[in-house]
Order: C-alpha cells, then structure tokens, then sequence
C-alpha cells in the first residue's frame, strides 16, 4: 500500500491543470535552449556485468567460499604439526577434537561406540582436528592436502578448456566447410567414446598419479567448450558487425581475436566454470574406483574412498571432512558459473 | 543524368549466384543480372524478400565468391565466375567423346565390312583399311583438336578469372602508375633544366609512392540493415569508426586517428562525446549514423547501403536519407542502394533496377520506371505501395501479380530497350502486350 | 444517428519495472472504438501503441503494471443483453474464459514465430473452439461474469470506503486524544465514542457485504436457474419434435413417409447437440470455412500442414482465421502486415478490408505506416512516448493536421507523386522513457516548440468535434503557426489527386 | 528421412568399428601380457599364444577379434574367473544394470521435468528459487556421495530399505540406487526444461494462444509442454552417458551385480579383457542410446519430419 502512495506522490508534478502559465511562455524557444537526442551515460558492458554478478547473493558466497578453500588448500596442512603421510598407528582412528572447542560434542573426541580414545589413552595433549584415519594419519592435514590436488586438477581443466577446446571450437566454426566437416567427424568419435572408458583405459595403459588424470582429461576434456565455442562462432561470424570488419578488408586473425571473441568470451569462462567441477568429479570418481592418486599421497577422492572402504558406518567423521569440500568446492563452483552466466547473459533471469 | 561518355564505376556483367545447400539441392538466388553505375550517382535496386538483392551487394563486395560472370569495379575486375566455364569445358568433353565414339565405330563397321568382304586377300584387305583409317583419322583428329581449343580457352579464362580474383589489387596499382606516368610524360618533356627535372622527378615518385599504398578495395564500402547487429557491442564508437582506418594503416599518429575521426562523426551529426561511447547507448538513427561513419573515413567511391533504413522509425529513416544525400552532394560518392521500399528509392535514386526472382526485371531512370512502368511485376509493386492520401488510398485497387500463374517465364525474356535507358525484361510478344497496356 | 462504442480507453497508464528502473511507457491514454469502424494508432517503436491494446485484453507482460484507467468493454451477454464492463477488474481466468478470442481477438505482427511449430494449423485453428465445449457451461460463464466481476468490484469499493472512514475516524480520534491530553481531560469517552464509531462502520460494512453477498448468490441462483430453463426448452423443443415425428409415424406405413421422419428425429437431435456443444465434426468444417473465407485455397489440404510449410503471407492468413474462429467483436491488428512484402502487405490489408465488410467487426489497427493507415482507418490516434497526442477522423488528420508531430511524420513520408528533393524530416530521436522528461517529451525535436512545452505538457485541445490535438500552439495565447509549406503544398496537391482520381 | 537415418547409422557402425580398433591396440599395449604366470613353461606359454591366436600379425588379430566380437565372443577372462567367457560372465549382469540404469533416467527424466516446468510456469517465486537450488546440489554432488547419504541415513539408520541389492528383491533392493542414480538425471533435465520452458513461455505463440482465450493447464500442456520436450530429449543421451559413470560407483556401494561393478573389479584386478569387453558394451550402449535419441528427434519435430513444400 505504501509504495502505492510514493508513486502518487512521484507523480503529482506539474500538469496543465495546476500550473498557470507567466508571460513569455508562449514565445518560441530558440534552437540552442533544447538539446536533441540527449544521450544517457550507462556504464560499459564489464561494469555492468560485474554490478549485476554482484547483486547475486549466492554467488558472491560461492565466491567466498571457493577463495577460502584455495587459502585453506594452501595454508592447511602448514597450521599443525602432523605431515599428510605421517603414520602414528598408536593413534588410528580418533575422533576430532578441536583445543577450545571442546565442549561441542562434534568435536570433544569422543564416539558413541568407542568413547573418547584420547581419555582413554590418557593423550590429553595430542589434538586431531578432524580427527585419524585408521593408520592414526590426521585427517585435516590430509583433506588439504587432497584439495590442492582437486584444485590443480581444476586448473589444468580450465586451461585445457581455453587451450584446446577453444581453439578446436574457434577453427572449426571460422572457416566451416571442409574444415569444419573433418574436425567436427573427428570430434564426434573421441565423443563417442564414454569419457569413463577412455580415462579408465588410459590409467590401466599409464601409471596412476596426477600426470595420467591430466592426460587422460586432455583427451576428453575439451569437447564440451569446442563445441560451445563453435557453436557460438557459427552465430557470430554470419553477425552483420564481422561481415562490416570483413568488407573493410580485415583478416582472418583480427575477425577471431579483435572482433568475435571479445563477444563471446564470457560464455566461454562461464563454460569453463562448470567443467572445473566436471574435471574434480573425475578425479574424484578415479580415486574411488581404485585409479587414482597412489598412497600415501591423498586425493579427496582416495580419502573418501578409504574411509568409505574401511570405517564408513563404524567411524563416519572420517569420511565427513573430505566429502563436505568436495561437494562445497562443486557446489560453490556450480553456483559461481550460474551468478557468472546470469550477469553476463541478462535475458536468462528476465527483467 | 546520361553518363555514357564517362566510364562506369561499377559494372556488373552477367552476375550469377546459386549457393549450394546439401549434395542435390541448390538455391538459385541471382540469375544473370548486368548493370553499370556511374561515379556520383546512386542506383536503386528493388526486390521482396528472396529477391536476391542482398545477396548482388554481397557478392560485389566480395562477401561471396560469385558463381559466374564478371564484377569491374574502377576499371579492374575484382571477381569473376568460372561455374560456366567450367561447364562448357566439362560439355565439350562429352559432346567431343561421343562424336569420337560414333567415328570409330563407324570406322571399325567398315574395317569390318572390308575384313570379312576381302578374308582372303589379306593385302588387299590392309590396303583398303589403310584407306578407311586415313579417312577417318584427320576427323577424329580435327574433333579432338577442337576440343583441346576450346578446353584451352576456357581454362585459359579460369586462370585468368581465378587470376583476377586474386591479383586485383596488383592490377589496381599498375593502372594508376600508368596513370601517373601518363600524366608526367609531358611534364617531364618541358622540363627543360635539371632543376625542373629532378622537381618533376621526385613529384613523380612521390605520386608513384603514394599510387602503391592506394588500395582498390576499400573504395568501396558498405552499410548494413540491423544498425545494432552491424555494430561490436564491445567497442566503442570511436574505434567502430576507426577500424578500417587500423587495418589498412591509414594514420601515422593516435591523434591523426582521432582527428579523422571527430571529423566525420561530426558531418554525419554526431557530438565528440559520442565518441567514446558503446552503441548500445544509442538510438537506432544514430546507431545507422555510425555504420555511415564507418563507410565514409575510408573516403570511398561507392557505398553499397543494403536496406541501411528499413529497420528504422519512418521519421529517423528521412533523416538517414536526407544525410546519404547531403554526403553525395559533398563527396561525390555514389550509392548502390538495396531496398525493398520503393518510395524511398525513389528519392534517392538515380536509376532503378526491380528485382524478381533473382532477375532483373526492369531497369531505367527513376522517371521512366515511375511515369511508365512496363513490367506486370513492377506495375503490381508501384500500387502496391500505400501513400499517406486517404482518399486515393480508399478507392485503389492493388494490381496484383503472380508468377507462377502468369504464364511468365523469365528464362525465355531478353532484354528490350523502351526509350532512352528503360530495359524491360520479356519475350517479343511479352513486350508489345504490356506496352499496350 | 448515434454510433455505438464498443471499446473505450479511459485514461490508461501503465509503468513497466526493469532492471535499469520503472518506465512509464503509457501515460493516460484515451481512446474510443466504434462498431463497425476501423482505429488506427500510428507511433514510432517505443511510442507504447501494441502496450496499450495488449494491457487492454489482459495479456500484458509480467512486468508491467496498470497504474490507473479503465477499459469499458460493451459486453453483449448470451441472452442479448449489453452492458458497458470495465475489462480491468477481469481476473485473468475471466478475461480468457469470456473475452480473449471470443469477442476480441488479436493479430501479431509476426506471422512466422505466432504460430506453434509443432502443431497442424487446422488444431490451432480449432482449439480456440473446441478449448469450451460445453455451449451451455459456456452461457453460464458469460452470463455469471459480468455478475461476478460487479460483485467483485462492489465489494472492493465497499472495502475501500470502510478503509477511508476508518482512516478518517483513527485521525480524529488521534486529534482528538491529543488535544484532550492538552487539555487534561479525561481520554476514556473519547475512547469509547471512538470504539463505537468504529464498531459501527465495521457493522455497516459487515452489513454491506452481507448484502452484496446474497444479491450475487440470488443472481448466481438466478442465473443457474435461467440457463437450466434454457437447457430445458432446447430439450422441450427436441423432444416436442421427436414426439410429434413419432406420432406421425404411427399411424402411417409408408416407407418413404417414416424415413422422412426418422430423419426429422435425427436432425432434431443433431439440432440439440449443435445448440448444447461445439462438436469436432462442427470445429472442423468451420475451420475450413474459415480457412477459404481467409483466401487460402485448396484448404482441405492446408488444414493438415504445419506453419513451417507455409509462406509468410499465407501463415499471417492462419492467424487471422484463429483470431476470427469465435466470431469476434473487435480485432486488433498489431502491425500485420511489418513483416511482410509490400504486394504480400497489399493482399492482406485488402483482405482484412473485406473480412470487416462482411462480418461488421470493430478494428483496431497498430501500425507506424501513415501509407497503411490512409488504406484502412476511419479514426486516427497518433502516439507519441506514450501518450496520444492527436486523434481526429482520417482526413482530418491527413489533411488538416495539428500537432508538429504529426507533420513531422506526413512530411517525412515519401510520397511518390510529389518531386522534392529532400524530405522534411524531425530531427533527433524518440525519447528513452526511462529518463522522465521534463514537460513536453517531444519539445526537443520540435521545430515550433514554446517555452512552456519545456513546463508543462499542453492538454487536449478541441478543434472540431472528433478532432484533438496536444500542443500549446492551438493556445489562444500561442502565436499562430501554419504547418510547413511543403506539406501544405503536398497536401493541396493530394487533394487534387483525389479530385483526378474521381473524374 | 530414410536416407538420413540410414546415413546416422552408417556412421555409427563406422564409429564402433574405430573404436573397437583402438579398444584392440590399448589391449595389446597393456603392460605385460595375460599368461605371465611364472609357473608357464615357455613351450606352454607359446601354446596358449598360439591357442589364443597372440602370435599372428597384429591386423590378422584384429580381424579375427571383430569377427569374434559380431558373433557376440569377446573371448574369455583371465584374472577374474579364469577362462570363463566373458559373455557368460556379463551375462545376466547386463540385464540388471539396464534395469537399474532405466529405473533412473525414467524417474529422473520425469522428475526433472515436472519440476523444470513448475520453476518455469512460477517464475521468479519460492517455487522457482527451490527447484534451482535442488538443482543446483543435484549436479553438483557425485551420485556416490548421494548413495552413501542413503545407505547411512536411510538404510543403516533408519532401516528402511536393504542396504546392499538382493536377488530375491530385485526392485525393492534397487530404490535407493536408483533414487541415487537419478539424482543427477533429475538436476539436469530440471535446469533445461526450465530455461527452455521459459524460453517458449515467451514466444509469440504462446502469447497468440492466450489472446484466442487458452488458459491455465490447457495452454501449458498443448503448447509449452509439447515444444519444450522437443530440445529436452537431445540432452537425454549425455545424461545417460553420466548415469553409466555414476552407476560404476553406485553399483559397487551397494554391491548389485551389475556391468558397473564387474568393471571395477576388473580394474582392480587387472583383467583387460573384461574391461575391454566392456569398454566396448559402453560404448556399443551410448552410441545406439545416441541414434535412438536423434532419430527421435527427427519423428517428434515435424519441422524435420515433414518436408517444407516447394
């Protein structure tokens, strides 16, 4: 009702009916005292596309959370003393307990089938955060270390993207034909081929570790984005402003980079944000199936598989840690790319 | 208006465009259309949708490879289709290979005949073959060597053809030196001393210098319909302007740049400030006023504006016409101007062509196609027109016309001269029952 | 002889809420249609003309809202009644169920995306029909909404009315206390009197709806009642007729006599179910009737194509047989003919000239073409940024225009008898309503324009009984103007035309 | 529309041969070969080479191998269940995954459909933000991680279903992965039903069919809902392909004996034939599900069934 009332009052201005016209009214305004075709000022597109990804809440906290993993993916395993692969089979499997915050059951270090172990080895001093896993490893050094694999992964996954993908995607849209008919052919059979069974086959022909998983996802990886982009290129090129640039006599290099790409390089990044938690997945999924990062190193796929295989139902916090940032890092990544797609492509969320 | 003395600026011989959509299927858009335009003046080229006209403006700015016939552009022809010569090569073959065939076979019958007349005589059996092979073999020959002439000729002309379509910039840069040479024969034979001498001389290359960087190509520009889609959102108008002065190198310095800039902007009616703006922040007049900017810092003898107005509000679309005007009137620019709206053409129009079905159906002055219309097609599209007088509006019945149950077939027409420049395609009969008319 | 209004706009204003804040993209807009007679709304893109007419049938974008108007819609019920209804107070539901289709109907502009891809053009046609089956059900809901939508907006207003006297009283009563605490009196009579007062406008209110609620249940009840006695006499009348063939039939052997009246039996019983439903059999012939009235040949064969086998000219005919498939009262054309050729352009305009002869249906007709406007119009609303700023009869807009405006737009409208060789053009360009302009919108681009355009924007003048213009020019204050000479002369020599073109 | 599909399915043969090929050439890249058992003789070892065909040149192999594999041999298995034959091994295995698999995207598909058209049709409500959300944890967490929620929460704790598959409950034993499964099946057909819904909701049709007086569930079914499916099918075929990964893992949580975890088990011990074997049986699945889905597309959509006229 009251915002009813505002506008009213916004409008009641002057009218015809309430204003009585003084002397000189009725002469002829001059040429210079109006201004034709006034122009308002509004901001340029990356402005305004940052103020509307801005304006979006949950991306904003996505955001925030992704940067305090990367920090925590950093500085983590540096904050306590124990080393991700430091063995202390003494003390396996204790539950998390946190200097402080004792007093909240989470994290007192007790069970409720085995009580609390560090009471009942009289190691009061000892503290595991997120508690041991079954060879007395600490769980918090290990989580994070297992994120910094994630995020390398993620960002060979983005360079990939804009490496291969694109520049497939760009070629193959640009010059279309003949050239087009054979990379498209080419690409429809490595995408015929089910990811699954070509990272599997790889790893079983390679030795596993980071290096075959970033191999493996070169293979694969880069389809989704050639595709996008050359989708985008076919859009673009027939575009009335690339044919202007083209009868002025520009090249094939300056069509690509000066004039096309600029358009659309924002579904591009928003692109390559989804395939990061695509290319996280994967390692994840490797690791679970036995393919992944070798022991004693930690992934965040091999810890959830360990402690799924070894203590799921008996020492569930074990599995909690790694599990949480995998599905926040996802998440967070997720929702970045929809805040990012969203502010750079307006029409989605309407007006 | 006749400019016969003068040289065309643009001629178009023969245009043939077909595009191919899959393996079977082919889109005939264009189908032979030849026209001239003259410096300064403006051509109009009318057609509905699926008419053709864009894809002519297209293919003369070398957006598409033509299919067959020949684009001069200055003097220089710039594109050249090699479909039917490739066609006639590809017939020839056939037509020379059946006759080969037919020949032989004839000969062999009567080698034959004579074997089986003379299977005895052996030597008088060969004497007589002998005879018959040297009857047939010099027609044989003749066929063939006739048909090597004429595969030789047309691949000659594909060369030359593909040649063209390559080199035409070099064929651009030795016309003007010859020019310039021309022009300095006599200068240098009154140069009498060396001081003049070497004054000529050095005027000399420095015009040759100049006459090298000259490019053809971008003397001839285009504006676009969509003033929104034929501007980068993600640029700003200053640069929009200035891109093909970047391309082709055309400024020594940022403020030079800048300076040419602001200098056309402002004739087209445009502020400095604008300048550094995005088009988005613009209406769709001013936005048209940029891709005229655009064309005009490339200083071009011809502007191909291809519906540059249908997309506007009738009020903006004068103004961009008024504008296109006043341009001409100061540069001496000429126009081929693409349109659907006849009553606009009509005011800036020179001489117009009506386009059907990728023909040029009729083509004349602004006055002949306008007091006296002969093609059925061009008649149906001048009452088709509304006009802003009630009255008249209210009582006029649109002539209407349709081709296919016309019993019209434009394969069949040629061209036939009306009066003074006005062609109209059709057969003879055709012709003389519109005239009547 | 008094025309009859069918359609009026009164003072409509709408504002659309975006991303880069509110528009007013129509502001007070006024407006007549009469039966029989074609409107037309000239404006430029933005001018708010397809707005106003889309807000009128109810099928506004979502973020638009209706600020303040009315849209009286002469409503002629099933039983022949006809009364003037503000379309407005329609819910969405009402609006789709009685109005949309079946008594206005509109026309796109764009005959290649309006029609569904994925259907048979006969289903599209057919569906508006077949959408209400049930003839009788159909007859209730027209009779009950109009019933509904007073009895709807009765109880508004009765609410409304309680709000304002409550309103009313709390702020006496504030008053009233206060001055007492002044004056060290006691509160508590004031207090009473106050819950008293109060008490007594709620059981008015209370009363009001009470009644309002029981003269809608009695209309409802009697509307019920009447729709049953309808039901009953087509029922009487079937069974009158087959009681009557039955008869006759008794007492006669032969055969060619009790076929007659087995087939009398029959047709009266075809007779109910075409009075009571909308049969598939009846959708069908009428959409082919409707195809060929739209001048598509060979329409059995049609029926059955999707829209993407058709040409652009041949869909825009579709979409005007659906728009025509529930004998609408008003058509409102939304541009057309933009899309199309201009011979295309010429053949529907010619058609839509012909279906309106035949059928007598009100048009109102959107379009920024002055050419196609002088082809169909009888009444003419130019609009400018959201607001008619000239409306008069047709050839008192063409032939003696008022506002600048419009002859900026004449003037700058090629004519081809003329040979200028410039055109009077308007300079600058529509004003972005998002920016609240000052006084006149239009004063920047107007050549006449006075210093109190730059104040206050001019009221409706009268210049003749059909003919208003706003623009302070016809000010008895203002200095005289004369329209440009160009367009005087045009307009001299357009006359002329008409005269030649008579004899 | 013959011509095209006959063209589709030349390609796809075309497409499985290479892929079969090169399914060949990792098989014999592999790191040592099936019969290092030290305890072979080298006279053994050359018999079984010799049995098994490893000792002709590699193309003959091929050949041979293709043959095989069209007469449904995939040869036999060599770690797992030593010289079973791999067909006997997939054998009913195959069945139970297909089901599973099936049970998934068809819950899924609709699920996800449902809640894609209600976000669209009460857009910008809580409705809408609700169906995003959902779907945004719906493809952003591993189907494995929803299972182990299930099989902690719902089975162990709360004792509802099985926690693992049982035979003699072939479907009550198979909700929790199916319902695990399809999670993500349901994320993705929401997300673009409901883009692609809202997209349409837009058009001019649809505008047209409310000014001839469509409303409510009428207007949404014969006309949103019918163009919506259209473009949604073609995302049907890479959700499948996601639903097979997911499926590996699910099958393994909750021991179903299916393709999924036969294949794990295989990596984990090594027995290349079967992965190969099944590698192909993948890929064999995708590219049929992937012909199926663009012949469809071209049955649903008349703009591709029926020829423009001329």
């Amino acid at each position: 009702m009251k915002k009813k009332k505002d506008i009213k009052s916004a409008t009641s201005e002057l009218t015809y009916k309430n204003y009585t016209p003084k002397a000189g009214d009725f002469d002829f305004l001059k040429n210079n005292e109006t201004e034709v075709d006034k122009n308002y000022s509004s901001q340029n597109y990356w402005k305004d596309t940052l103020t509307r990804f801005f304006k979006n809440k949950m991306a904003v906290i996505a955001l925030v959370v992704i940067l305090i993993i990367v920090l925590l993916a950093i500085f983590g395993p540096m904050m306590n003393s124990y080393a991700y692969d430091e063995v202390n089979s003494s003390e396996a499997n204790f539950a998390p307990r946190i200097p402080g915050l004792e007093w909240l059951p989470m994290f007192d270090g007790s069970e409720d089938v085995f009580g609390n172990k560090y009471e009942l080895t009289g190691k009061l001093d000892v503290y595991y955060w997120f508690g041991s896993d079954h060879l007395g490893r600490d769980i918090w050094t290990r989580t994070w270390q297992g994120t910094r694999i994630s995020l390398i992964i993620s960002l060979f996954a983005v360079a990939i993207d804009m490496v291969i993908g694109m520049s497939y995607g760009l070629i193959s849209g640009f010059f279309g034909g003949k050239v087009d008919s054979i990379m498209s052919r080419f690409e429809e059979i490595i995408n015929s081929i089910p990811t699954l069974v070509i990272v599997t086959l790889l790893m079983m022909v390679l030795k596993p570790g980071l290096g075959t998983i970033i191999v493996a996802l070169m293979i694969t990886g880069w389809i989704g984005m050639s595709r996008i982009s050359r989708a985008q290129m076919f859009k673009l090129k027939e575009q009335e402003f690339v044919l202007v640039s083209r009868t002025l006599g520009a090249g094939n290099m300056r069509l690509i980079f000066k004039d096309i790409l600029p358009n659309i390089i924002g579904q591009l990044i928003t692109n390559t944000m989804f395939s990061i938690p695509n290319a996280i997945f994967t390692e994840a999924f490797l690791s679970f199936v036995g393919l992944g990062i070798p022991a004693p190193e930690a992934s965040l796929g091999s810890l959830i598989s360990d402690a799924y295989s070894k203590s799921f139902l008996t020492h569930p916090y074990q599995i909690l840690p790694p599990l949480i940032v995998l599905g926040l890092l996802m998440l967070s990544f997720n929702i970045l790319a929809d805040g990012l797609r969203d502010a750079l492509d307006p029409r989605l969320k309407q007006v | 208006m006749l400019k016969n003395e003068t040289a065309p600026l643009l001629e178009v011989q023969n245009l043939k465009e077909f595009f191919k959509i899959n393996h079977n299927d082919k889109v005939k858009a264009v189908h032979g259309v030849s026209f001239k335009i003259y410096p300064g003046e403006t051509y109009g080229l009318v057609g509905e949708s699926g008419s053709g006209k864009s894809t002519i403006g297209r293919s003369i700015i070398r957006l598409y490879d033509i299919t067959s016939g020949n684009v001069y552009f200055d003097g220089i022809r710039i594109s050249a289709g090699t479909r039917w010569n490739e066609k006639e090569i590809k017939f020839t073959k056939i037509r020379t290979n059946k006759k080969v065939k037919e020949l032989t076979s004839e000969m062999n019958k009567e080698i034959k005949e004579v074997k089986t007349e003379h299977a005895n005589d052996k030597e008088l059996s060969n004497k007589y073959i002998e005879e018959i092979k040297a009857k047939y073999k010099p027609q044989i020959e003749e066929a063939k060597k006739y048909c090597k002439e004429v595969v030789d000729r047309e691949k000659g002309n594909i060369r030359s053809a593909k040649y063209d379509n390559k080199h035409f910039e070099e064929a651009y840069t030795k016309k003007l030196v010859t020019e310039i040479d021309e022009k300095y024969k006599p200068i240098f034979a009154e140069a009498k001393t060396e001081a003049k001498q070497k004054k000529a001389k050095e005027a000399y290359s420095k015009e040759v210098e100049k006459a090298k960087k000259t490019k053809l190509m971008p003397q001839m520009q285009m504006i676009f319909q969509d003033p929104m889609a034929s501007l980068n959102p993600r640029k700003k108008v200053e640069d929009i302007v200035a891109e093909g002065l970047d391309i082709h190198h055309m400024y020594s310095s940022l403020t030079e740049r800048r300076d040419i800039v602001l200098k056309w902007l402002k004739k087209v009616g445009l502020s400095v400030e604008q300048a550094n703006r995005y088009p988005h922040q613009f209406s769709g007049g001013q936005r048209q006023r940029v891709g005229i900017t655009r064309a005009l810092v490339m200083n071009p003898k011809l502007i191909i504006a291809d519906e540059c107005i249908s997309a506007l509000d009738v009020s903006i679309q004068a103004q961009v016409v008024n504008l296109m005007k006043d341009i001409q009137e100061e540069t001496g620019v000429a126009y081929l101007f693409i349109a659907h709206d006849l009553s606009m053409v009509k005011y800036i129009s020179d001489r117009i062509g009506v386009l059907h079905l990728g023909y040029l159906v009729e083509t004349g002055t602004t006055e002949e196609i306008f007091n006296n219309p002969i093609h059925p097609y061009t008649k149906s599209l001048l009452s088709a027109i509304p006009t802003p007088n009630p009255e008249v509006e209210k009582t006029k019945v649109p002539l209407f016309y349709d081709y296919a149950t016309s019993n019209i077939d434009y394969r069949k027409g040629s061209e036939h001269l009306i009066s003074g420049t006005h062609y109209v395609l059709g057969t003879d009969e055709e012709i003389k029952k519109w005239q009547k008319k | 002889m008094e025309k009859d209004k069918v359609l009026s706009i009164k003072n409509l204003s709408i504002t659309f809420t975006t991303n880069s804040g509110d528009v007013n993209a129509i502001r007070g807009v006024d407006f007549d249609l009469y039966r029989g007679e074609t409107l037309a709304i000239v404006g430029e893109s933005g001018s708010g003309k397809s707005v106003t007419t889309k807000a009128a049938i109810g099928i506004l974008a979502s973020n638009g809202r209706i600020n303040s108007g009315e849209v009286i819609y002469s409503f002629k019920n099933a039983d022949g009644t006809e009364r003037p209804i503000n379309l407005l107070n329609f819910s969405k539901r009402e609006m789709r169920k009685t109005i949309n289709g079946k008594r206005i109907a509109m026309i796109f502009q764009d005959p290649m995306t309006s029609l569904d891809p994925t259907m048979k053009i006969g289903t599209q046609i057919m569906e508006s029909m077949l959408c209400y089956p049930n003839k009788l059900k159909a007859r209730y809901n027209d009779l009950i909404t109009s019933e509904n939508v007073d009895y709807k907006f009765a109880k508004k207003q009765n609410k409304q009315d309680y709000e304002s006297k409550k309103d009313l009283i709390k702020e006496s009563y504030k008053k009233d206390i206060s001055e007492a605490k002044k004056k060290n009196q006691g509160v508590s009579d004031i207090k009473n009197d106050y819950k008293n007062k109060l008490k007594e406008i709620k059981t008015a209110f209370d009363n009001q709806n009470k009644n309002l609620d029981m003269n809608f249940k009695k209309s409802k009840s009697s509307i019920k009642e009447d729709c049953e006695k309808y039901r009953l006499s087509l029922l009487k009348k079937r069974d009158d007729k087959i009681a009557k063939a039955t008869d006759e039939m008794k007492d006669n052997n032969d055969e060619e006599f009790i076929a007659q009246k087995n087939k009398e039996i029959e047709s009266a019983k075809r007779d109910y179910i075409s009075q009571t439903k909308v049969t598939k059999e009846y959708a069908k012939s009428r959409a082919l009737e409707l195809l060929k009235l739209v001048g598509i040949t060979d329409a059995e064969k049609r029926i059955n194509n999707y829209p993407h086998q058709l040409s652009g000219g041949m869909r825009q005919r579709v979409v005007i047989a659906i728009a025509l498939a529930c004998s609408p009262d008003i058509l409102i054309c939304d541009e057309p003919t933009t899309a199309l050729d201009v011979t295309i352009q010429a053949k529907i305009l010619d058609l839509i000239k012909k279906l309106q002869k035949k059928l007598g249906i009100s048009i109102i007709f959107i379009t920024h073409n002055l050419g196609v406007v002088a082809k169909v119009a009888d009444y003419v609303c130019v609009m400018y940024a959201g607001k008619i700023i000239e409306k008069g009869l047709i050839d008192e807009i063409f032939y003696e225009p008022a506002h600048p405006y419009t002859w900026g737009l004449l003037s700058s409208m090629p004519d081809l008898n003329t040979n200028d060789k410039r055109l009077y053009t308007i300079p600058g360009s529509a004003p972005n309503l998002l920016h609240k302009p000052q006084g006149d919108p239009f004063t920047p681009r107007n050549k006449y324009a006075l210093k109190i355009d730059t104040v206050v924007e001019a009221p409706m003048f009268k210049i003749s009984e059909t003919h208003y213009a706003s623009t302070w020019l016809l000010d008895p204050r203002a200095p005289k103007v004369e329209m440009p000479k160009e367009l005087k002369d045009r307009i001299e020599k357009m006359k002329g035309d008409f005269k030649n073109a008579k004899k | 529309m013959t011509k095209y599909i006959l063209k589709r399915i030349g390609m796809a043969i075309l497409t499985l041969i290479v892929i079969l090929f090169l399914l060949f050439i990792l098989l014999k890249l592999m790191p040592g070969s099936p019969f290092n058992d030290e305890k072979l003789s080298v006279d053994a070892r050359a018999a079984l080479y010799a049995k098994y065909g490893l000792d002709q040149p590699i193309y003959v192999q091929f050949f041979k191998y293709l043959i095989n594999v069209i007469q449904g041999d995939f040869g036999v298995s060599y770690n797992i269940s030593k010289n079973t034959a791999i067909t006997v091994l997939i054998g009913n295995r195959l069945w139970t995954s297909i089901r599973i698999g099936f049970q998934a995207v068809t819950f899924g598909a609709i699920v996800g459909f449902l809640l894609g058209t209600v976000a669209a049709i009460k857009h910008n409500t809580i409705w809408d933000s609700l169906c995003t959300l959902i779907s945004v944890i719906g493809v952003s967490i591993p189907s494995y991680v929803f299972a182990m929620f299930l099989i902690y929460y719902v089975a162990f704790k709360g004792g509802v279903f099985p926690l693992s598959y049982s035979e003699s409950d072939p479907f009550g034993s198979s909700i929790l992965p199916t319902l695990s499964l399809s999670m993500f099946t349901i994320a993705s057909i929401a997300r673009f039903t409901r883009s692609e819904m809202l997209e349409i909701l837009d058009s001019d049709y649809m505008l047209l069919a409310e000014s001839k007086g469509m409303y409510g569930a009428k207007l949404i079914f014969r006309h949103a809902i019918r163009n919506t499916l259209i473009p949604v099918i073609t995302v049907l075929a890479p959700l499948i392909v996601g639903l097979m990964t997911g499926s590996l893992v699910v099958e393994k949580l909750f021991s179903i004996p299916g393709i999924g975890s036969l294949l794990v088990t295989a990596i984990q011990s090594n027995d290349y034939n079967v992965v190969i074997a099944l590698s192909f049986i993948y890929s064999l699945m995708y590219i049929v599900i992937m012909l199926v889905v663009d012949i469809l597309y071209g049955v649903i959509d008349p703009r591709i069934r029926v020829a423009k006229e001329a």
